[in-house]
This record gives C-alpha cells, sequence and structure tokens, in this order.
C-alpha cells in the first residue's frame, strides 16, 4: 500500500461523490457516479482486495452505470438540485 | 427539512469521527480482525477444500450460505423489476417505426395500421434511433465475443484467480447488455429471449440451492461440499472443490441471466420493444 | 425420513427458496399451477417449524452448522425457545394468508401471478431465515432479500404506492446499512461474525465508546427497519398504498420479526448486562417507545382510511413490543415476546379483514364500512374479535399480553409506559368501535358514495356477500388462533418464554 | 508534527468513510430529485463498503490467493503474509446487494415518473395535493 497514492485517489473519490450528486443533468450524474465508482475499484486493488474491486469495477462502474443511463433514458434528464 | 438534515448528519458525522480513534489502525496486523477468525480460513483453506483463492473458498464454502442468499437476491431483484415494469404486449405503445431500406425512408404506424413484414425491404427500428452506427456496431460485434470468452475464464478460474461466478456472470450479462445497447433490444431478445433469461435465473439459483440440497440427501449437511465424495474418485477435498465449481457456475448463470433480464425491463420500461 | 429431522432448519428456509424458484419456471409454462406449488411449500415450512420447536421445547437449543463448519468459521443456524417460539407463528402467518391471497392475487396481478408468488415465498424465506440465523452478517443477508421483495410487492400497488415504496426503499436501505456498519464495527473490535463468539469476546473490551456505537448503529438500523416512533413515517404510506394482500403479509410479519432481531442483538450479542447495565439507553429507548405507543394512537384517530388506521396502530404495537423489552424485567419481558406473536396474529386478522372488505367494495374508506355486518357478517365478527383483541378485552390473547406488559411497567415502576398502554387501549376502544358503529347502525348507501360498491340489478336490501372462500377460511383460523394464544398464553409463558429470556431475570 | 503524520496515516481511510457517509446521507436527505437519492444512497453503501475493506487491509501482506506448488511439499502457510480476505467476502455480497437495490429502485422511480411525470419529491407532492383536494392526510 502506498499511502500517498492511496490518498490521491481518495480524494478522486470524494470529488466525484460530490460531482455525482451536485450535477443539475441526471445523465451527468450517472456519468459521475460511474467514475466515482471506478476511481472506488482503484482504491480497493491498491488496498488489497483484488476480488471486490473486480466486483465493483464489473457490477459498480459497468452494469450499476447502465441502469442508470437506461432509467435516466426512460424518464428525464431534468434535475433542479 | 434541509438545515435540519445537515446539521443531523454533521452530528452523526462527528460521532463517527471521534470513534476512528478507537478502532484499530489502517494495516494493523495485529487487529482482532486479522487475528482471530480470518487466519483459520488463511492457514487451512488449501488442505480444506484444495482452493488457493481464500476469497472463493470462503464465498462459495465457508460462508456458502450467504453467497445462496446473495444470488436469491439477485433474482429478487430481477423478479422485482420485472414485477414492477413488465407491461403486457397487448397493452404495448401506439406507433411503430419503420425504415424503407431502399429509400432510407422512415415510416410511423400508426396503431392498427399495417405492419410490414420484417423483410430485406422494411426494417423495424427504435423511435429515437440514430443513424450512421455501423462503427460502433462493428466494434461491438468485434468485442463481444471476446468479452463473453473472457467471463467464462473468470468464472472457471475463479479457483486460482480474483474473480469466480459473480464477476465473470456480470461480464457476461455486460456483454450482452453491450451488443444490445449497439444494436437494438429486439434483436438481443431474439437471441436470449425474456423467458429464458427468467428460466435461466431461477436456474442458476436452483444449482446452488439443488447442489447444498444434494449434499443433504448425501448424508452431509446443507452445502456441505464433502458430502460429494460418494460420487466415484472424488475424496472430500476434491469433492469441495468440485463443489465449488458447480456452484459458481450456477451463481455465473443466474447473474448473467438477471443482470439481462433488469437490463431489457429498464431500458424499455417495461414494453420490450425498444431499447436503449 | 428419520434423519431428515436434523436438517429441519435448513429446510425451512430451503423448501420456500426452491418453491420460488420453481414457482417462477413453472408460470411461464402452466400459471394454474403456482398457486398450489406455494401452498404446498408453505405446509411443509409450518410442518417443519412446528417439528422444530417440538424439537426445542425437549432438547434445547438446536445448533446447525452450515457446510459443516464449526461456528467462528462457517454460519450455524441457532434455534431455541425465542425464536422457535416466533418462527412458528410466523410461519403459520405467512401461510394463512398465502391461502387468503388467492383471489385478489388473480384479480391484481392477472400477467404477473408467478412473479407475486415467487417473490412472496422469497419474502417469508428472508424472514425465516432472519429468524433462525446465528451469524450477524449472514442477518444482513437476509434482512435485505426480506426488504427487497417487501419494497416491490408494496410498490406494485396502483397510484401513490410506489413513491410510497421508493420512500421505504430509502429509508430501509439507510437502515440496513447502518445495521452492516454496526456489525462491521462489531467485526473489527473483535474479528468474529457469529453472535455467540461475538458475546464471548465484547466483555474483555467493555468500556469503550466503539462498542456503544456499534450497539446504537445496530439497533438504529433495526429502529428504522421496524418503524420506530421518530423513524416510522415510512410505514403509515407503505402499508395503506400497497395492494391489500400484500399490506395483509407485510403489515404483521416485517415489524414483529425486527423487533425479533433487536431482542437478538442485544441479548446474544451484546448481552444482558451490556444493554441494560453498562449503558444508559434503556430510559430514552423506553420514552422512544411511549412516544410510539401515544403518538401512533393519536394519528390513528385522525384517519378517514381504514388501512391507514390500521397502519398506525401497527406503528403504537411497534411501541408496546420495544417498550416491554426495555423494561428490562421479567414480566415486561415475557409481555414483548408474548404480544409479538399476538400481534402477529391479531395485525394478520384486521388486515386479512380489511382486505376481505376492500375486495368487495373497492374502497378502504372507513365510510364504506356502513352495513358490512348485514353484508359480510363473518367477516366482520372476525373483525370485531380482532379489534376487541387489539384492545385488550379478556378472552382474547390481547388481554394476557397486554396484561404483562402492564405489569411489567408497574414492577419497573415506570408509570409513563402503564400510561401510555392505558391511553393507547382506550383510543383503540374508540377507533374499533368507531368502525363497528359505521359497520353496524349506519345503512348501506346506495350509491351515496362516489367510490361505493358497484350496484347490482334487482338490489334491494344489501345481501349476504362473503368474502372469498379462502380467505374466509383464513379468516376464521386467525379468529381461532386469537382465542388458542389467549387461552394457552400461561401455559406459553411459563414453558417457553421463561425459558428464552436471559438467566439474569431468575 | 510526525505523531500527526502518522495518525493520518493510521486513519484517513476511516476518515474518507466519514466523509462519503456524510454526502451520500445528505444527498439522500436534502435532494430532492429521486435519481440523485438513488445515488446518495449508493455513495452511503459504497462507504460502509470501503469501512469493511479498510478493517480487512494488512501491511506488508499479499493478496489472498494462496502460492502453492502443485508437487508433494505443502510449505506452511503463515496467516501474516495474507491479506484478510473474509472482509473481501462479505464486501462482495454487499455490492451484489447494493446492485440488486438499485435495480429495484430505480424501477420503482420508473414507476413514479410514469405516473406523476416528473421525479421531483417536491413536484410529485404538489400533484397528490391537487389529486386528492379533500384528503386531509397527505403528510409524509
Amino acid at each position: 500500500m502506498i499511502w500517498q497514492l492511496d490518498l490521491i485517489i481518495l480524494l478522486m473519490v470524494v470529488i466525484c461523490g460530490i460531482a455525482a450528486i451536485s450535477i443539475r443533468d441526471l445523465l451527468g450524474a450517472a456519468i459521475m457516479f460511474g467514475a466515482y465508482s471506478f476511481m472506488m475499484c482503484l482504491l480497493w486493488s491498491i488496498m488489497g482486495a483484488v476480488d471486490v474491486s473486480f466486483t465493483e469495477a464489473s457490477v459498480g462502474a459497468g452494469v450499476s452505470t447502465v441502469f442508470f443511463v437506461a432509467a435516466v433514458f426512460r424518464t428525464t434528464r431534468r434535475t433542479r438540485d | 427539512m434541509k438545515r435540519l438534515g445537515l446539521i443531523a448528519i454533521i452530528i452523526f458525522g462527528g460521532l463517527l469521527f471521534s470513534i476512528t480513534f478507537e478502532l484499530p489502525d489502517l494495516g494493523d496486523a495485529s487487529s482482532p480482525a486479522s487475528t482471530h477468525v480470518s487466519p483459520y480460513y488463511i492457514e487451512h483453506t488449501l488442505e480444506d477444500t484444495s482452493v488457493p483463492n481464500v476469497v472463493t473458498a470462503i464465498l462459495a464454502d465457508y460462508r456458502g450460505y450467504d453467497t445462496l442468499f446473495e444470488t436469491a437476491v439477485i433474482f429478487s431483484a430481477g423478479l422485482a423489476c420485472f414485477f414492477l415494469l413488465r407491461i403486457p404486449e397487448r397493452k404495448a405503445p401506439k406507433a411503430r417505426f419503420y425504415r424503407h431500406l431502399t429509400t432510407g425512408l422512415t415510416l410511423r404506424i400508426e396503431k392498427g395500421g399495417r405492419i410490414p413484414e420484417e423483410s430485406k425491404e422494411f426494417e423495424r427500428i427504435d423511435s429515437a434511433w440514430v443513424p450512421n452506427d455501423v462503427i460502433i456496431n462493428m466494434t461491438c460485434r468485434l468485442v463481444v465475443p471476446f468479452v463473453q470468452l473472457f467471463a467464462l475464464y473468470v468464472i472457471a478460474h475463479g479457483h486460482h484467480s480474483p474473480g469466480g461466478g459473480f464477476q465473470g456472470g456480470v461480464i457476461f450479462g455486460a456483454a450482452i447488455i453491450l451488443f444490445a445497447i449497439s444494436n437494438n433490444l429486439r434483436s438481443t431478445t431474439r437471441r436470449l429471449s425474456e423467458k429464458s433469461s427468467a428460466l435461466l435465473g431461477s436456474g442458476g439459483v436452483i444449482i446452488y440451492l439443488g447442489t447444498g440440497l444434494l449434499c443433504i440427501l448425501l448424508g452431509a449437511g446443507f452445502l456441505n461440499y464433502s458430502g460429494l465424495s460418494v460420487f466415484p474418485g472424488l475424496d472430500p477435498v476434491s469433492a469441495r472443490s468440485y463443489g465449488i465449481l458447480i456452484v459458481e457456475i450456477g451463481v455465473g448463470i443466474a447473474v448473467t441471466a438477471v443482470m439481462v433480464w433488469i437490463y431489457y425491463n429498464l431500458a424499455s420500461a417495461g414494453t420490450q420493444e425498444e431499447g436503449l | 425420513m428419520g434423519g431428515m429431522t436434523e436438517h429441519l432448519p435448513a429446510i425451512i428456509v430451503a423448501v420456500p427458496l426452491l418453491a420460488a424458484l420453481i414457482v417462477t419456471v413453472v408460470w411461464w409454462f402452466n400459471d394454474r399451477l403456482c398457486f398450489p406449488l406455494s401452498v404446498a411449500a408453505g405446509l411443509v415450512v409450518c410442518g417443519a417449524s412446528a417439528n422444530l420447536f417440538q424439537k426445542v421445547l425437549t432438547q434445547g437449543v438446536i445448533e446447525y452448522r452450515l457446510g459443516g463448519w464449526p461456528p467462528p468459521v462457517g454460519i450455524v443456524f441457532r434455534v431455541d425457545h425465542l425464536n422457535g417460539l416466533i418462527l412458528v407463528v410466523v410461519t403459520l402467518v405467512a401461510f394463512l394468508n398465502l391461502v387468503a391471497s388467492r383471489r385478489s392475487a388473480e384479480k391484481e396481478f392477472r400477467d404477473k401471478v408467478g412473479a407475486f408468488y415467487a417473490l412472496f415465498l422469497l419474502f417469508i424465506t428472508g424472514l425465516f431465515g432472519i429468524l433462525i440465523t446465528g451469524d450477524a452478517f449472514n442477518l444482513f443477508v437476509l434482512l435485505e432479500i426480506a426488504s427487497l421483495t417487501g419494497y416491490a410487492l408494496i410498490g406494485i400497488g396502483s397510484g401513490r404506492a410506489s413513491l410510497s415504496g421508493l420512500n421505504y426503499l430509502l429509508m430501509g436501505t439507510i437502515g440496513a446499512s447502518l445495521y452492516l456498519f454496526g456489525v462491521g464495527i462489531l467485526y473489527v473490535l473483535t474479528g468474529s461474525l457469529n453472535m455467540v463468539d461475538i458475546a464471548g469476546i465484547l466483555p474483555n473490551l467493555w468500556p469503550s465508546s466503539a462498542i456503544v456505537l456499534a450497539f446504537l448503529l445496530c439497533m438504529g438500523g433495526l429502529f428504522v427497519k421496524m418503524a420506530l416512533f421518530p423513524l416510522h413515517a415510512w410505514l403509515p404510506n407503505a402499508y395503506t398504498h400497497a395492494p391489500s394482500v400484500v399490506s395483509s403479509l407485510v403489515a404483521p410479519l416485517t415489524t414483529k420479526v425486527m423487533i425479533y432481531a433487536m431482542m437478538r442483538v442485544a441479548l446474544t450479542v451484546f448481552t444482558f448486562d451490556f444493554a441494560f447495565n453498562q449503558i444508559a439507553v434503556r430510559g430514552p429507548i423506553l420514552w422512544l417507545a411511549i412516544l410510539a405507543i401515544v403518538g401512533g394512537s393519536l394519528m390513528a384517530l385522525s384517519q378517514r382510511r381504514l388501512k391507514k388506521m390500521l397502519a398506525y396502530i401497527v406503528v403504537a404495537e411497534v411501541g408496546y413490543m420495544v417498550g416491554g423489552f426495555w423494561l428490562g424485567n421479567k414480566a415486561g419481558m415475557s409481555g414483548a415476546v408474548l404480544h409479538i406473536i399476538n400481534d402477529a396474529v391479531m395485525t394478520l386478522c384486521v388486515f386479512l379483514a380489511a382486505a376481505a372488505i376492500t375486495i368487495r367494495t373497492g374502497d378502504d374508506r372507513l365510510s364504506s364500512l356502513r352495513g358490512m355486518f348485514k353484508r359480510m357478517p363473518l367477516t366482520m365478527a372476525v373483525m370485531v374479535l380482532g379489534g376487541l383483541s387489539l384492545i385488550g378485552v379478556p378472552p382474547t390473547c390481547g388481554f394476557f399480553s397486554k396484561w404483562y406488559l402492564i405489569s411489567g411497567g408497574i414492577e419497573a415502576g415506570h408509570l409513563g409506559f402503564v400510561m401510555a398502554l392505558i391511553i393507547s387501549s382506550l383510543v383503540n376502544v374508540v377507533l374499533f368501535f368507531r368502525c363497528f358503529e359505521i359497520g353496524y347502525f349506519e345503512p348501506f348507501m346506495r350509491g351515496g358514495e362516489p367510490h361505493s360498491a358497484p350496484v347490482e340489478p334487482g338490489y334491494g336490501a344489501p345481501t349476504v356477500q362473503e368474502a372469498p372462500v379462502e380467505m374466509l377460511f383464513a379468516l376464521l383460523t386467525t379468529a381461532l388462533l386469537l382465542l388458542l394464544l389467549g387461552l394457552f398464553s400461561g401455559q406459553i409463558v411459563t414453558r417457553v418464554i421463561h425459558q428464552a429470556l436471559p438467566a439474569v431475570l431468575g | 508534527m510526525e505523531t500527526i503524520g502518522t495518525l493520518i496515516i493510521a486513519k484517513y481511510n476511516y476518515w474518507a468513510v466519514v466523509v462519503l457517509i456524510a454526502i451520500g446521507l445528505y444527498a439522500m436527505i436534502a435532494k430532492k430529485n429521486l435519481v440523485k437519492k438513488i445515488i446518495g444512497m449508493n455513495i452511503f453503501q459504497t462507504a460502509i463498503i470501503l469501512f469493511y475493506v479498510s478493517i480487512g487491509a494488512k501491511r506488508g501482506a499479499t493478496l489472498p490467493i494462496i502460492e502453492h506448488g502443485h508437487g508433494e511439499s505443502t510449505h506452511m502457510v503463515h496467516a501474516a503474509d495474507y491479506i484478510n480476505p473474509l472482509p473481501h467476502v462479505l464486501m462482495l455480497t454487499a455490492i451484489v446487494v447494493s446492485v440488486a437495490t438499485l435495480g429495484v429502485a430505480l424501477a420503482l422511480a420508473m414507476r413514479i415518473y410514469f405516473h406523476y411525470g416528473t421525479l421531483e419529491e417536491d413536484e410529485i407532492q404538489k400533484k397528490i395535493i391537487g389529486d386528492e383536494p379533500d384528503k386531509i392526510d397527505s403528510s409524509g
């Protein structure tokens, strides 16, 4: 574990998380959420949890984002906050 | 409401923050979490199950009951999405769109209109159809088989490397979803219909549960794969190893099918006519 | 089959799960088979749980190792007097509900009957799993399976149901995640996930605020799930807008099983000594319970819809059980445990009756009860019995648990709790006698209400039009159960519940 | 100065967990858009997963995949050499549970959109009150 790298990625995770909930466009929020999941998966693979990060990469960054995009596509991109 | 919530969150966060000083340091090898139960797994996995990937061994054997219900959770999610969203065909939307291939004209056919045969002349298209998707189409056609192959490798090689039924299943499902996104939903449902994805989903969980129940019938406890050693050529340890493999395959099938099933319902808003 | 009895705990969760999967498969080919298959599974589970309880009574605690691994390494089922008793009642309630659901399920989910039964079975599988598991993390997984199917079943209703379902989902996920976080802290501190094992290690670490936080997180998570007063906002809407078959399934079972989980976590994981003597949470939780009782009862008074009124009564009843448990004495705890099983049956009774009325009138406004005693005499008779039991009138079981709760409150010297119980009983009197009054004295209005029943041709005086046969069977069985539980409550308390309570209480 | 440095290195992951939990809960409570709430719910869940993964971390240890030869000799396995695998297993389950919850939540959100035509909670509340003006109990 290289803690400097760890810390940088953690920062990215937090930034992506804040971005995901503050972007005023649901499609953008969904994509930011995908980025958040991907950063999280990087963090976990650095911490040695390879199986978890593998799952997060496929589930969180992959399929979850697709679900979000599908739901936004079928409903609306509009959000007021 | 907003401000009240913020205050509550800050108090809660402060409480959690103050607790962090009492928790063992990050990466502390002598913390109770690393010294009480987990050494057993690391030290005995090979002799108990002959699976080098400890995570796989715990997932499918030591704590296999959790994983059974984890698969059941995924299955219920697929079933729940179906239950909530699916609209039967007779209530399907009004207008359909067709493209005349030779002239490139788009036809909008209202309900009651004569629907042209899907032939070389007419092609049914989504209402949100985007032209010129040749590159995307070809790339995905190239990528999808390799992704699927990789998914199978992940499932099969879960004993020795990171991965296993879940990851492989999700990747396989993602490959099918990729195909559905790049082409359209109808050509995907022609290859893997909703019915077969539902059947495969429950079939995968049945494989898992059936293995567990078979172990009861063979005289061992529920999910105790060493009971499978009555089959010729298996000793209890390798029986556990094979049991894990069977279970992972079941999980892989179930997860693949259910991911695709959820996608079908979400992307088409339950009509299963037009996708993303 | 003599060798199978040792696998009874596994059968209790495996059979409904297998049935759910088979129902999903079979439904694509023949949707007539779904109901019989589900009922068969329900019967097997009822038999298995009764058998298991019998075994617990004769042999004591039963431990079942999954995968053959010993406790801290693998997952175990642990069945003792407490969950053995609750398991019997929960399986019975689930079975009766399943039987009763037939007609309205076919009516409400015509195209998705198979999915409904499969979700139903998965839901009860989750609850059974929560009841018998002996592993703190496993409880979370099964909690999620029960919740997830619950969200879907509630969200399928028309109108506001989806919104209520989503609110329930968000609150429920917060609750489950808080519980998970609490278990995580416990795991950091002890290194174990097995409940009994954690309980053995924790006393060595006691003066630690991290354990207190873990306790608060677990309790807070379960409080959200059981809808204890300030966290109850999701419950009334969810139960009101859900289809009636679903609310009569979810309402009697979810909150009770969550209260059981709270007892299990407090007593088995953290131990009695920690929960009641080491930390000072008893007082605040008792006051929350009192607020729940009084608040739930008062909110119920202002409702005009039968199901919403009943939902607020559920909120108040949660306060009964939580309060009784946190009194921390023998009478109070016995009352709480007895009330879990009584309340499961009572709630089933009134919600089933409400479902039957909704089927016939298509509406659950209190005003639609007009003339109901003439139209559905049996259903209303059962409803009267359920109402009397919720009020706490002697021959019914509700009286006995309330008796224990009140005597526990007096013993603990907690007058607030006793007062709250009495107020709530009085409010229940008002609530139910208002219903009976509307049903008995106000004549059946013909087309007077915008949502009243379709008027049949040749309609004169209201003809008897009872609930469907299956539902009537379930209603009458429930009524019988109410009386039986009342008759045997003394035996249940001395022979079963006292064995289940911690030895400290004597 | 040095002690603060070591403290940060020892605890920063837990603090990140706290921050992410706060972000997730904030989104669930303060945001009015339902999809935003669902994103917040997911962030909350991943924060707890991060907590568990942090528990499992072990300095100076390698991935929990046992090195082994195919020959007869199996050398002793030392637990201190391998990262604690148990939290990883638990979190695999938790991730799968979270994606399942996500699917159901999105399905419910879509149903709400089809019924009310909006995903904003306050607009939905307005429509509910508009639909049923005689209703007195529209709370919650």
